[in-house]
């Protein structure tokens, strides 16, 4: 299931999550202002992608456990969007 | 008995005409699948134990049938609840404004003229009303049946109700929102009243109230107040412990309190004990019970003060 | 000698129950393998949606209180955070390399990665530790204010995840001293792997939305 | 290995003892035990809603005090709801049945399903502790109230939590074992709807549990370590709790009644002889409320203090739900059509299914209209809603399912006409019990009361006396289900389902050899006039 050395593999993919690791950190100096948050998650989910996909197998998984796997992000982002939604537009009624 | 209340106010029957709407929808939905039911039993109902049935798995027509018929009633009642709610939410410019604050379990209510009352609203016919609400400790919510309107009433933040009474009289007002012991005692009154009956309210300060009492002993408007104060809510009359300390036998017991410290409940310590309830150093709240009960100074009248204790005097 | 075989009792049901328990199992071994896997993921969805609560959390009180929260990030200790963050990733790559060791039948290989992972795992929670200990004697702790409350929450459920990966991964490391894994009976390491991964990409969220972005 | 190997003994001679129950993993065996269980929670909660209506015979303290009254409710809802209802159906014919219908010796992780039942077992337990010091807050634990009450919420809302593994760990051995150990030839469309419906709820416990968990695990913390998320005291948020809550609870509606719907869809083709109409849009309906039934929790907040634009948009997807419901409705009525119905004591709960759950769903569109839900937001007229799905929905599915697979489960049978005349007292005593609870809610009686004014007592009078009925009526119920009269065949019913064709009572391992599926769950009635 495993590509031809999967040793090899698993140690590029721990330098390159050490390299975003450094690059989050090292973004956090700068102020993008509006955009500090979306960088910071952009960085995070690209780790968490790698993760998924390399060290979890998510690559060599069928399509239903990639269902499983994404649509809770989906609901994840149901509940932030309709709460966000409600207390953001309370204006006076 | 009517199955919908009385209605008396601008938003009332935009709401039961929606009531009516899907009561109308729901009543004959229910027919037709009462009826279908039962005829199916009676026509096709088991003769025989090797009955022939056919393989009917399914009908497009029908199917689309019943899709389409519920998603356009569907439609229509959302339009519907839709145009009257944005009507209902959306205030009127000069709106009289009157302050709600809700605490357990009571309600008081401030308006612009600086008048403050306690569990009585009043409010002037034909004019809408708007009401800035807030609560002191958990949810409560406001709601008058007789408008049609409700609302929750929340900590930390105001919420609005807008209405505009259509129809002089006494409603009441209920907390619908879970708060507790008492919180079916959380009763209010809401006074619809004639402009000029309204200026006679305002400017008249307590006077009509004195005038109400005329010829009363001061017992018997205690006793009146007992209830339309909302002092029924916590304190009961026959010994039983409520939210706080029954008035049975009350007058000349020593009371013991959370601090430890001991007094005699005469009248100037019942006075105290209506308008610093929980405030050191005049508060005392006696021991056993939560320091809970609000502050009455400006809600309640000297004489009215008087008349209450004159009531605690009459309970044994 | 009742009390401790009570608690054996505990860690090991199945060694006190009626022998249809023990049944070797109804199903072949290639569905029993991946269905655990399936199971394991819905799990891990459960799991995502657990935290989802604290991110949802998060994002609203952020949104409501940016400067509260620019302040409380800024004085949380970005080097402690940091270090933990690398000790967690390399600690997710040993699971990794252990799930292909064994495949390979390499046991010796599968050990010492888990116990790798179990030090760095503790190592975590020794920093932890130290971190919590040190907001607690400044007076900071969960209720200082809506920031912390998400910081302590978020990070005290995040060390609860921990210290149950650990003890999975203890007892799986216990039973390949006892021969149980092999080339062709793994699956408990790779559920188990799953389960440390996620633990890691918790972790990779809320490092930066908790010490970073203030 | 041992005597269970034995094929021809069936499950319930499979071992005697609390020890060969206890700890068994048979799935028939677990579910029986999860009706025992629901049963007796059924009972304890029954019991506090009938102190709760006798109080109400007259305005005022009639027989308890407030506190009490405010207790029992909280007790009556939190019971029936976690206890009885969430697992419910799904726990108990769902493990008994998913198996049988797929054609699997067991689901696919048996050990894990013992342990949800000691989970399920241990998390009652805690729930019920409380009852050291009970709680007065109502099923939901709104904040602040429940942040500042003097009672045992920590325990209660933990015994939750912990009832909250149960579910999830359920719906996952679920999800895997329709994934995983369907019979060769049992495909998708198939399955018997009943499965596709447990799919559906298995879904929903495995996605929406999780965030109840957190939201009292944080209520936990706000009361030990004052958090502040749900405290407007502290900045935080009581909406934002409700939003949590029902982020879950409104799917957990779902939960409770999509296993019943599954049932009717078994119990009706069985009776009338013939194959289920509109399968797929059964099927597909369960999986579309599955999934929108996430994006409807607001309407349960319009008057909250919710923002007016959420409102709107929830009212809007609300109606989306209403439509599927309907569909199902029509497509079991026209399952009749041109049958041979026989009106069985199972058959007639649940056509009562339909017309009652008619009644609900219909009283929901009150509900879902914004202006209307303004007047009737927690009145009499959202209990006698709920009562209409959850007891003439949930409820008497379930009653359906103990009658119709009465035969397979104990090998026995009961006396139908004894039978018919329970249904007859519980259909009538219900009625009685919550039609006037409507009236009493759209003239303004708010729930929750203690008290009430002197003008709600002769419908609150009526409502108590139907209670009375519907006791009578249940237990007459018990009586007869306690009694059975003689055997039963293998297939008292003709069924076509895999379910029916072995031996009743199941044996232990359910198939000699797996079965091989070459037609449709409901292959009833002959096929010449299919399809015009």
């Amino acid at each position: 299931m495993a590509s031809a050395n999967p040793y090899k593999t698993y140690l590029n993919i721990w330098l390159l999550l050490m390299f975003l690791t450094f690059i989050t950190v090292y973004a956090a100096e700068f102020d993008f202002g509006a955009l500090n948050v979306p960088i910071a998650l952009l960085i995070a989910s690209v780790k968490a992608g790698v993760v998924a996909l390399h060290f979890m197998h998510l690559k060599y998984e069928d399509s239903m456990t990639w269902i499983f796997a994404i649509y809770p992000l989906f609901l994840l982002f149901l509940l932030i969007a309709f709460s966000a939604t409600d207390i953001f537009t309370r204006v006076a009624n | 008995m009517d199955w919908l209340p009385t209605s008396a106010s601008t938003f009332a029957p935009q709401v039961d005409s929606i009531l009516w709407l899907v009561t109308i929808i729901s009543v004959v939905s229910c027919i037709l699948v009462g009826f279908l039911l039962i005829y199916f039993v009676v026509k096709y109902r088991r003769r025989s134990d090797n009955d022939q049935t056919p393989a009917i798995t399914h009908d497009s027509f029908l199917e689309t049938l019943w899709t389409v018929i519920p998603t356009i009633l569907c439609i229509l009642i959302f339009i519907y609840g839709y145009v009257y709610y944005d009507k209902y939410t959306t205030p009127t410019k000069g709106a009289y404004e009157i302050n709600v604050t809700a605490q357990r379990w009571s309600w008081s209510f401030a308006y612009p003229n600086g008048k403050k009352t306690f569990n009585e609203l009043y409010v002037p016919i034909n004019k809408p009303v708007r009401l800035v609400m807030q609560s002191k400790d958990v949810l409560h919510s406001f709601f008058v049946p007789a408008f049609r309107v409700k609302q929750d009433v929340i900590g930390n933040r105001y919420t609005f109700i807008n209405f505009t009474p259509t129809k002089e009289g006494v409603f009441d007002i209920y907390c619908t929102e879970y708060c507790g012991i008492s919180h079916s005692d959380m009763l209010a009154k809401v006074h619809v009243v004639s402009d000029i009956e309204y200026a006679k309210w305002e400017s008249g300060d307590s006077a009509d109230v004195e005038n109400a009492y005329a010829g009363m002993a001061p017992d018997k408007i205690g006793e009146q107040l007992y209830s339309s104060k909302g002092c029924v809510a916590c304190h009961s009359i026959d010994g039983a412990n409520g939210v706080g300390p029954s008035w049975k036998n009350l007058f000349g017991l020593e009371r013991e309190f959370i601090d430890g410290t001991k007094e005699i409940a005469d009248e100037n310590y019942i006075k105290t004990s209506i308008l610093y309830p929980v405030n050191p150093p005049q508060g005392k709240v006696v021991k056993g019970y939560a320091p809970v009960m609000p502050s009455y100074q400006g809600l309640l009248s000297d004489s009215e003060i008087t008349a209450i204790i004159e009531y605690i005097k009459t309970i044994k | 000698m009742q009390i401790m075989k009570f608690i054996k009792s505990l860690a090991y049901p199945s060694e006190m129950l009626p022998p249809i328990v023990e049944e070797e199992s109804h199903f072949d071994p290639e569905t029993e393998h991946s269905a655990a896997k399936l199971g394991m993921w819905l799990f891990l969805a459960t799991e995502l949606l657990l935290f989802g609560g604290l991110f949802a959390a998060y994002a609203i009180f952020r949104a409501k209180y940016p400067v509260m929260f620019a302040e409380g990030s800024a004085n949380l200790d970005v080097v402690l955070g940091s270090v933990n963050t690398v000790i967690l990733i390399f600690s997710s790559w040993t699971v990794a390399v252990a799930v292909t060791a064994i495949q390979e039948n390499k046991i010796k290989l599968v050990q010492v990665m888990l116990w790798i992972t179990l030090i760095c795992a503790a190592i975590f929670g020794i920093n932890k530790y130290f971190e919590y200990s040190y907001k607690l004697s400044n007076g900071i702790g969960p209720g200082t204010d809506i920031f912390y409350s998400i910081y302590f929450a978020a990070t005290g459920v995040h060390m609860l995840h921990v210290f149950i990966g650990m003890a999975v991964l203890g007892v799986i490391l216990k039973r390949t001293y006892e021969g149980r894994y092999s080339k062709e009976k793994f699956t408990a390491i790779e559920i188990g792997g799953l389960y440390w991964h996620l633990v890691d990409l918790i972790w990779i969220y809320l490092f930066p939305l908790l010490y970073l972005v203030g | 290995m041992t005597d269970h190997h034995d094929f021809d003994k069936n499950y319930l001679e499979n071992g005697k003892g609390f020890k060969s129950w206890f700890f068994t993993v048979d799935h028939k065996r677990l579910g029986v035990m999860y009706l025992w269980a629901i049963g007796v929670f059924f009972v304890l909660a029954a019991i506090a809603s009938f102190l709760i209506r006798f109080e109400h015979l007259s305005p005022g303290q009639t027989i308890i005090s407030a506190q009490t009254y405010n207790v029992l409710f909280t007790l009556h809802g939190a019971v029936m709801v976690f206890l009885f209802i969430v697992p419910g159906v799904a726990a108990s014919f769902g493990n008994f049945l998913i198996p049988l219908m797929i054609g699997a010796r067991d689901v696919i992780f048996p050990k894990l399903n013992l342990y949800s039942f000691w989970i399920y077992c241990a998390g009652s337990l805690i729930l019920l502790l409380s009852l050291a010091a009970p709680v007065d807050t109502g099923w939901t634990f709104y904040t602040p109230y429940s942040i500042d009450t003097g009672t045992n919420v920590i325990l209660v809302t933990f015994g939750v939590f912990v009832l909250g593994f149960s579910s999830i760990l359920t719906g996952i051995n679920f999800i895997v074992s329709m994934h995983k150990l369907r019979a060769p030839g049992l495909t998708w469309d198939r399955l018997p709807l009943f499965c596709w419906a447990a799919y559906a709820t298995s879904l929903l416990q495995v996605l929406a549990t999780p965030v109840v968990g957190i939201t009292l695990l944080l209520l936990i913390g706000e009361r030990y370590f004052g958090l502040g998320f749900f405290d407007p005291a502290k900045g935080g948020d009581p909406v934002l709790f409700q939003h949590f809550f029902w982020f879950y609870s409104h799917p957990a509606v779902y939960i409770m009644i999509l296993p019943a719907m599954g049932i009717i869809s078994e119990v009706i083709p069985v009776f009338s002889r013939k194959p289920i109409f509109g399968y797929k849009a059964i099927a597909y309906s369960s999986l579309a409320i599955a999934l929108i039934s996430f994006l409807v929790w607001g309407h349960h907040m319009f008057t909250s203090g919710q923002s007016k634009l959420i409102n709107i948009i929830f009212s809007v997807i609300t109606f989306a739900v209403a439509v599927p419901t309907a569909i199902k409705v029509f497509n079991w009525l026209w399952t009749m059509y041109k049958g041979s119905v026989e009106l069985s004591a199972a058959m007639l709960y649940s056509l009562a299914f339909i017309f009652l759950f008619t009644i609900g769903g219909l009283t929901g569109l009150f509900l879902g209209a914004l202006a209307a839900d303004v007047h009737l937001h927690d009145t009499y007229f959202v209990v006698a809603h709920m009562h209409y799905v959850m007891i003439g929905g949930t409820v008497f599915g379930l009653f359906s399912a103990i009658h119709f697979w009465y035969p397979k489960m104990w090998g026995k049978m009961f006396d139908e006409f004894k039978a018919k005349i329970a249904f007859t007292l519980i259909f009538i005593g219900f009625n009685i019990v919550f039609f006037p609870q409507f009236i009493l809610g759209t003239q303004g009686m708010p729930r929750r009361y203690f008290n009430y004014a002197p003008e709600f007592e002769t419908l609150h009078q009526l409502s108590t006396y139907g209670t009375w009925i519907l006791g009578v009526g249940f237990i007459y119920m018990l009586y007869t289900l306690f009694k059975p009269v003689g055997a039963a065949d293998s297939n008292p019913y003709r069924s076509v389902s895999l379910e029916w064709q072995m031996p009743s009572p199941p044996p232990t391992l359910n198939f000699k050899e797996i079965p091989t599926v070459t037609t449709s769950t409901y292959d009833y009635g002959t096929k010449v006039e299919q399809e015009a």
